[in-house]
């Protein structure tokens, strides 16, 4: 299992804030997208190949290469807007 | 001293002077950037804002910013406080201050640390219009001085 | 508003970054730079510093360096003040800050005034040492500095 | 006849602080370091060519080839060290 979190406008056009999602068979960041974009439309949407989207693992900046293991916590948000 | 504060209070600048140089004798320059809300925004005027963040992870990638300042320059001491939940016009958002012998490396690890914060921190704004809510949208500039950094050395 | 002031009294920054952001909301950053007496210099420890000036003359060429930064950039305010006469080591010497609504724009022009500060405004430092009194020598770093804005355009 | 004023170093090394000087056959700060100079061995070293000299011409920064009028007012001084 792997903690998902969701920020900002992605939590509030998903309507999630934090899901448990089995590991089974995400080797990487890209393998756990892949699954989200299959989830509907606003899924599809936001996490498009076209968009900007950010994801941090374990609280580090990480890209769709970047492996997952058991534990993980994964969050994914749009571009930041702070400062 | 380097630190690094997430906060709902406003802070006090002049406070956060004597936090950054202790009682160092040697500091000769302190660079501080104050970001400030503005008023309006693309256009439309701005009633309120809301600061959202990633507790965590936010305290983790300023203090990772403020590590690679200080090994890309000869700094002694800087410190980042960075509010967050409602603000409103004209309230100081961020403030970066860094202390060093000379003032070279003061001004560019002061405008590096606010550049990467800009880019790399996760805080979010929502702001208030008489149009209602919108989140802000990150900015092409923003992302230019951070990649301008990414290729220089020093 | 643009102003300079030379005095013997200390300053206090966070009066003088009222002063210069007024009511505005427009403003999104302001850089300041603080320039502090080092208890060292030249390998030496001292002990006091007295800042000599020419009264008259340090107040248009600080305005003039002020005058030119409102021209290369587009920045809303600048305040300059320069404290002369008898200083202790850590005492704040001179503040420099600028009001933009954009940061880079406040930090080039900061640096400016404070580079163009260092080789062109008429203050002179004597210092005291254990070995007696001395004038202090301009730097060749301050003049490079000086040399690279007026080769730069903007 | 103008007046012209020392600071700093050049001040207390010269024991002149200001003075006023006739102006009979001097065009420019040029002409007017050629007579100081002549005036002995402080003078004369203080103001060699090969030394870094700073003045103002009615409170604004010139050089050798800045001329002079009467009532000006003329300031010479060390390369300065403020800020």
């Amino acid at each position: 299992m792997i903690q998902v979190l969701f920020f900002a406008r992605f939590r509030e056009e998903l309507g999630v804030e934090s899901e448990q999602i089995e590991l089974n068979g995400l080797d990487c960041i890209g393998d756990l997208l892949h699954i989200l974009r299959g989830r509907g439309e606003a899924w599809a949407r936001l996490f498009a190949e076209d968009q900007r989207v950010m994801v941090a693992v374990n609280q580090e900046l990480a890209d769709k290469n970047t492996s997952l293991k058991p534990g993980d916590e994964v969050a994914f948000f749009p571009p930041v807007t702070g400062g | 001293m380097n630190s690094v504060s997430i906060q709902a209070e406003p802070f006090d600048p002049n406070r956060e002077l004597d936090l950054l140089r202790g009682n160092d004798s040697a500091i000769g320059a302190v660079v501080t950037f104050i970001g400030l809300m503005r008023d309006i925004n693309q256009g439309d005027r701005v009633e309120r804002l809301y600061l959202e963040h990633y507790p965590g992870m936010t305290e983790r990638a300023l203090q990772k910013i403020v590590d690679e300042a200080c090994s890309r320059w000869e700094i002694q001491h800087c410190r980042v406080v960075h509010r967050v939940g409602a603000l409103l016009p004209k309230d100081p958002i961020v403030l970066v201050a860094v202390a060093s012998q000379h003032r070279k490396e003061a001004f560019q690890a002061c405008e590096f640390v606010i550049d990467y914060l800009k880019t790399k921190a996760p805080f979010w704004k929502k702001e208030t219009t008489a149009e209602g809510e919108r989140w802000v949208d990150a900015r092409e500039s923003d992302d230019a001085a951070t990649l301008a950094w990414e290729k220089s050395e020093t």
